[in-house]
């Protein structure tokens, strides 16, 4: 994919607008939450748009896309992409479900088997990638298909209703506090799991010198192998992150709906790269941030709840969404650069 | 010498990129029949004028009259029509295109029902090939030829064009002097014919040869014009540079110390073999610590591919032979082994295997030694600035903040930072591949000067070259490669530029199979 | 479904508070799980054209395009627009089930659809019933297309779904009868009818006997039967279907041309699911907790006629 | 993403290596070819799998992919892709089933119009790409919800059916040749339609200039507009390409099916990405060619049907198509290059 990339920027002195084109998916953001609250629909004064929970939904509705994004902004950042998440989330909602009801297993446990699971599905793709040297593309749109299979298979087809308590066939109760609300009954646990991790991958990206070779290796792979840069171990473990934050999502998927089923997560690949593309990082690799990420998801979040709200015919939402990615992302090219 | 008229006339031209000034109020002249040198600093904004006239950049201050008619062109297809063709400094080529395609891009010549006449593309191409002087097959790819044929291959897309005015940037930057010397025929033969010839290269010595008149750019103004062949060297750098500069070439002396490399009959058989690979067939040589020992050859005699192989990163097969670091055998795996081991590799293509370009200097300054700069895998940011500045005054790298991002330098202080990278890793073995490709006559002096003040600390150099000047000026001694072996070894204190070239193209050279000292 | 344990939650959403009378104008949000299945498709079309004659009401549609995550946040939505009443039809029956509770404990009442939610915290649940469905095609097969009995191939929905386990179930109890019929292949077509053509390539070629098709749905049975069509074999076999929409694409329609020797109605609801909610907003009454519609033989003897009764205006 | 490819040809010496891996992609065609014959189930002594009619269905099956892979081909040349063509050939079989059967149009117009809907709809692809510079995966990914928005509004969201006759409401008779089989009833023309696709890319690829544009602007953008190449221009075309097979792709689904959905198509890019890479063209875009597509379409169709034929359980078809995907991919990797 080598569609126009903006090469190199010069940078004497940092302009006015040079900072805030930084920060423009933030600002695409808040154009779009501006956009929600005029056309918010009203009852009895109230704007329902703004409502505390409202806004607890919005982001509610955005977690599981949310952490999948954040993994594949660094499966992006290196160059690569992964189709296999949505799968992956599947197959961890039907791993924690059956698990904890079928096999009576314990909370840790399970969550520990599951998300170990993502993270060797992820790795073994990387290894795909990086050590064979197949596209990532392909590489991913096979292990999605495998993630589907294996999912369909454990689950014997069927969803796998989880029912609490302590008795066999029940799942322990301590799981079902995973998807309760905290904070006055306001804040959503799995919007505080996303949070988490967000602010984890923000801060991990800042400081380590793993992040750093994991630019290097999305700018220009050549040069970070010569430089001794491990590029074969940095690609596999990226893999092998975003396979643990779809496996995780997985987990926090199936405890919001009672269940955990085959086909869940289907499509929501495409969601994910659709926030990270529109939060600002290049699907070339070497660029992007964690932050833009959580931006994209969220006016993702706003815009799919605003239509909603508003009762938009969904073919006509279709057609808006459309042309909202478009112009998001066209929103990126406005970058000052040659 | 035919009469020289305007063949083009550039007034006034003014260039920005965002601060920087890259051309300012440049008032330039280029007669029919004259080849005319553009000479300056990296960063002087010779490319960026020549990009201007060859309608590569639209947008910029001034005018240009060809033959006395004003013209603006819209792009490089407005120029070519106007019979202006340019060779880029980076080679320009579609790697998944043979050479006869790369050659008539654009332009595929048809045949009567429009379709692609592959056959006359392919019979052209060969005779303009064997003009510039490659016999090249014109149906191989060009992403599988040496820099140097690539090089020879955009040259031959130049001249083809027919052009009457044809600008040429550092078209000789990866080329050995044998292949300079039939390029610099096809010159004079072009300029017999009436061809306006714009000139740009950082190699001092070829100028004084071709060049009817020369012009000095010094940040994006003209300095000074001058009759090439009445001024010397010394001169001309001293025009470009803007103070004298002492010595072009440390005179190390000999003060060597312990053997620190040692290659002994050294053998890859590649288990996939490329066509136009030379892998070593063969080399024995020795470097010791304190010593800078040169690697001379022509196009494709096996230097890069010998340094490739010393830092593990050859493609796989079988390796036989033996090499010893401070006498110990190693089997060379990869760059991480090899910096663990204290050897550091600049390759020849900064842009391509050296360089995040839109990353800043400072990721791409510590990025090999990152681990030193804090614990647990957590970055001490104070650390590693103070390393990459450290390391920017060491190498007196012209930039403005460390946050630049590094494709805004000149070509020279790029070549610096891929440099200063490895120095950071504190080596003791350098393996250098052409490092100072493209880069100007300062700081190819600071380069130099690097080396010298390296070596005197005790580290080894291993300089891949094909600028004959270069190696017997900054080395000890030189080892000359022929198919992959090593065919000659000689001192600089008592050999010249004449014998290492009749050594690399096999002309009554001394056969010396032990190579070492 | 299951029933599940809870004690029913709290007392029902009182037909006095959402109703307003013949004088109220009311918002009604239709939930819908996937537009793309044409069953679902003509279940908001039914609604939209029995709502019209209701002037009171005013409905609204979402789709959850197939995941019950976006369902959930459609209801939510709902919720937050504080509607009169709620229509849904579920993706699957778990997953909803939180969130229709959630909706009835706020008093909005809740019409569900085609497949149940757990539990009882929704108000009424107007159905058909699948594995009767699958009963009759079955026995339709075993004693009408195959007195002497013959060999049978299913082509089933897609893998998972409950009603694809509910119609081979039925079936399975419907040739029980027939001890000659013989199920000798199945093969999952998706509900697609590409799929359906695709498997039935493959079927036919493995298999130089096959007496009837027995598809779980209309869209299926019609992929099989151009598959036959295209290797000369449509005359040597029959084909039914499930469903029976009545629309131009639908399984009415193939009986009447031909193709399809039975269909089985699958009922929409939709009509009922709006007289429903008039019965609640508009009237203040009570409505049946469950309401289960039959299912009906689509042959050619009634094909033409029913479809013009479906389709009053065309 | 550098695997080296088979449009140009090392001549130095051709080593019979060298010329095996040229069709390698032919290769593994036919090695999936010999394990269906050997795993193919027989009747009365007939292996079914090479069975003339089983032959033929399996090429019909993959023709309406093959179609659209040979489309998508150009544009993972150019180093694009293109994520709309299966929601393009939903549209396009909606449009062709609404305006025969409900407008009455005749079917010439029709085509024509069907065809010039997915030639503009792919221009206007190209041209969001190419003039405003935002990555293709993006608009394309916005096209698809688009077109199928579209087809869904278009049609009222059911499928419409065909029937044929000359009375209103009724498609042409004419239409309903491109369904049919001839030699002998065993060809089916959407399998004519398909191979007629195939060599004339095919010939086009090698003998117009065109093609050398193409094969420029994916190996290296920059080189192709010093060199004077039209960069803005090919990408449109390419894109418009793209779409226009879609839509023929499309048309061809709708006679196939005797009706056009808004559903129809869904997930069919995948496939059509999955044949190309498999046929040896590189994501990275430059190298490739469309005899390899061809290849890799048959070779996802044999595996298709063989997998049917012996009955495999559909989850475990899963499994094993995407670990053959992955073989096939590794496969490329296996040439003499770097
Ligand atoms: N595309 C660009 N964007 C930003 N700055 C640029 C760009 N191209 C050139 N410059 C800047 O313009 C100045 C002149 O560059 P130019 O390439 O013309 O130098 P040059 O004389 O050709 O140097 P060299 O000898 O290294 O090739 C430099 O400071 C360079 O950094
Ligand atoms: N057939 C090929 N395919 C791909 N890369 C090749 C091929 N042949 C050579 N190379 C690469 O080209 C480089 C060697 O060519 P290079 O331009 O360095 O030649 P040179 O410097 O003129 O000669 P020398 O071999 O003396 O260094 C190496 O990086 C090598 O990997
Ligand atoms: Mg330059
Ligand atoms: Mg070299």
């Amino acid at each position: 994919m080598t569609d126009v990339q903006d090469k190199v920027v010069t940078t004497e002195k940092p302009s006015v607008v040079a900072t805030l084109f930084r920060f423009q998916s933030v600002f695409g953001l808040i154009a779009v939450f501006v956009a929600a609250i005029i056309f918010s629909p009203r009852k009895n004064g109230e704007i329902l748009f703004v409502s505390a929970d409202n806004l607890a939904n919005v982001v509610r509705a955005v977690s599981e896309i949310g952490i999948i994004a954040v993994g594949m902004t660094f499966v992006i950042l290196i160059g690569g992409i992964d189709l296999s998440v949505g799968a992956v989330l599947g197959l961890a909602a039907v791993g924690s479900a059956v698990l904890m009801v079928e096999n009576d297993w314990g909370f840790l446990p399970s969550v520990v088997l599951v998300l170990a699971i993502g993270l060797v599905f992820g790795a073994l793709q990387g290894v795909a990638t990086a050590m064979i040297g197949i596209q990532s593309f392909i590489v991913t749109l096979a292990g999605l298909q495998i993630a589907r299979g294996l999912a369909r298979i454990w689950s014997g087809g069927q969803g796998v209703a989880i029912a609490y308590g302590d008795g066999p066939k029940e799942a322990p109760t301590s799981f079902a506090l995973l998807g309760e609300r905290t904070f006055g009954g306001l804040v959503p646990i799995p919007v505080i799991i996303f949070a988490v991790v967000a602010i984890a991958a923000v801060v991990f990206l800042r400081v380590s010198a793993f992040s750093r070779h994991l630019y290097a290796v999305g700018g220009n792979e050549k040069a970070a192998r010569l430089s001794g840069v491990p590029v074969v171990r940095v690609k596999i473990a990226v893999f092998a992150i975003c396979g643990l934050l779809a496996s995780l999502a997985g987990i926090v998927h199936a405890v919001q709906l009672n269940q955990g089923s085959p086909n869940d997560g289907i499509g929501y690949e495409l969601d994910a790269i659709a926030a990270v593309v529109i939060g600002g990082t290049s699907l070339a690799g070497g660029r992007g941030s964690v932050a833009g990420t959580v931006a994209g998801a969220l006016l993702l979040g706003v815009l799919n709840n605003i239509l909603a709200l508003n009762n938009i015919d969904s073919n006509i939402q279709l057609l808006i969404k459309g042309l909202v990615i478009v112009a998001a992302a066209a929103l990126q090219r406005l970058r000052p650069t040659s | 010498m035919a009469e020289s008229f305007d063949l083009v006339r550039m007034v006034g031209i003014g260039k920005r990129y965002g601060g920087v000034q890259a051309c300012h109020e440049v008032d330039f002249v280029l007669g029919a029949g004259e080849v005319h040198a553009l000479l300056g600093e990296n960063g002087a904004g010779k490319s960026t004028l020549m990009k201007i006239l060859s309608g590569d950049v639209t947008e910029y201050a001034g005018s240009i009259a060809i033959n006395g008619t004003p013209v603006r062109f819209s792009g490089p297809t407005d120029a070519q029509a106007a019979g202006i063709a340019m060779i880029h400094q980076e080679l320009d080529l579609v790697p998944g295109l043979s050479v006869a395609d790369n050659i008539f891009l654009g332009r595929e010549l048809r045949t009567t029902v429009r379709t692609v006449d592959r056959r006359r593309m392919e019979r052209e191409a060969r005779e303009l090939l064997d003009r510039s002087g490659v016999s090249l097959d014109p149906r191989r790819p060009v992403g599988e030829l040496r820099v140097g044929e690539q090089q020879l291959v955009t040259i031959a897309k130049a001249i083809s064009l027919d052009a009457r005015v044809l600008i040429m940037d550092e078209p000789t930057s990866a080329l050995t002097s044998s292949e300079v010397e039939r390029l610099f025929d096809v010159i004079r033969e072009l300029r017999n014919s009436g061809v306006g010839i714009v000139y740009i290269s950082h190699r001092m010595e070829e100028i004084a040869k071709v060049a009817d008149r020369a012009t000095v750019l010094r940040n994006g103004k003209i300095v000074t014009s001058f009759d090439p062949r009445k001024l010397s060297t010394a001169e001309v750098v001293e025009a470009m540079v803007g103070r004298p500069v002492q010595t072009m070439f440390t005179t190390p002396d000999s003060d060597t110390g312990d053997e620190l490399l040692r290659v002994e009959n050294l053998k890859l058989k590649a288990r996939r073999p490329r066509p136009g690979r030379r892998d070593p067939d063969g080399i024995s040589l020795t470097v010791r610590s304190g010593e800078i020992v040169g690697l001379a050859g022509l196009l494709g005699a096996g230097r890069t591919e010998l340094l490739e192989t010393l830092y593990g990163v050859a493609p796989g097969g079988t390796r036989t032979g033996r090499i010893l670091l401070q006498g110990k055998p190693i089997q060379p795996r990869g760059p991480r082994q090899a910096l663990a081991q204290g050897i550091g590799f600049v390759p020849e293509d900064r842009r391509a295997s050296g360089l995040v370009l839109f990353h800043s200097i400072l990721a791409n300054t510590v990025v090999s030694s990152l681990p030193s700069y804090g614990r647990l895998g957590v970055i001490a940011r104070r650390m590693e600035r103070a390393a990459s500045t450290r390391m920017a005054d060491r190498l007196r790298l012209k930039f403005g903040r460390l946050q630049d991002e590094v494709g805004t330098l000149s070509g020279g202080n790029q070549q610096k930072v891929v440099f200063g990278r490895m120095l950071l890793t504190e080596p003791k073995l350098l393996l250098l591949d052409e490092p100072t490709r493209g880069v100007d006559v300062g700081a190819k002096a600071e380069i130099y000067r690097l080396l010298g003040e390296l070596a005197a600390q005790g580290l080894g150099v291993l300089l891949a070259s094909s600028e004959l000047p270069e190696l017997v000026g900054v080395c000890d001694r030189v080892v000359v490669l022929r198919d992959g072996r090593d065919v000659a070894s000689f001192s600089t204190a008592d050999s010249g530029e004449g014998e290492l070239l009749a050594a690399a193209m096999g002309q009554g050279a001394v056969f010396d199979e032990v190579g070492g000292v | 479904g299951t029933t599940s344990e809870r004690a029913s939650g709290g007392a029902s959403p009182g037909s006095s508070k959402s109703c307003k009378g013949t004088d109220g104008k009311y918002t009604i949000g239709m939930s819908q799980a996937n537009v793309a299945e044409p069953y679902r498709q003509r279940m908001d079309d039914d609604i939209k054209a029995a709502a019209k004659d209701v002037p009171q009401f005013d409905v609204k549609f979402a789709d959850a395009a197939q995941d019950n995550a976006k369902q959930v946040a459609d209801v939510e939505n709902y919720i937050t627009q504080q509607i009169d009443l709620l229509i849904i039809s579920p993706n699957e029956a778990k997953p909803l089930t939180a969130v229709v509770k959630k909706a009835y404990d706020k008093g909005i009442p809740v019409i569900v659809l085609d497949r149940k939610v757990e539990g009882d915290a929704y108000t009424g649940f107007i159905g058909g019933d699948n594995v009767q469905i699958g009963r009759e095609a079955g026995k339709y097969i075993a004693e009408k297309l195959l007195p002497q009995g013959g060999n049978v191939v299913e082509l089933k929905g897609l893998a998972g779904a409950t009603p694809q386990a509910e119609r081979h179930e039925g079936f399975v109890e419907g040739i029980k009868g027939n001890p000659k019929v013989k199920v000798i292949a199945s093969a999952s077509g998706d509900w697609l009818r590409e799929k359906g053509q695709a498997q039935m390539d493959a079927l036919l070629k493995a298999n130089p006997k096959i007496d009837v098709v027995y598809s779980h749905n209309d869209p299926m049975a019609e992929g099989a039967y151009l598959a036959a069509k295209a290797v000369g074999r449509e005359k040597e076999m029959k084909f039914t279907g499930i469903d029976a929409l009545p629309i131009p694409s639908g399984g009415i329609k193939a009986v009447e041309q031909g193709r399809l020797s039975a269909t089985f109605t699958y009922p929409t609801n939709g009509k009922e699911a709006i007289a429903a909610a008039k019965k609640i907003l508009v009237e203040c009454g009570t409505i049946e907790k469950t309401q289960t519609l039959p299912t009906r033989l689509i042959d050619a003897s009634n094909a033409a006629k029913i479809y013009a009764e479906e389709n009053p205006t065309g």
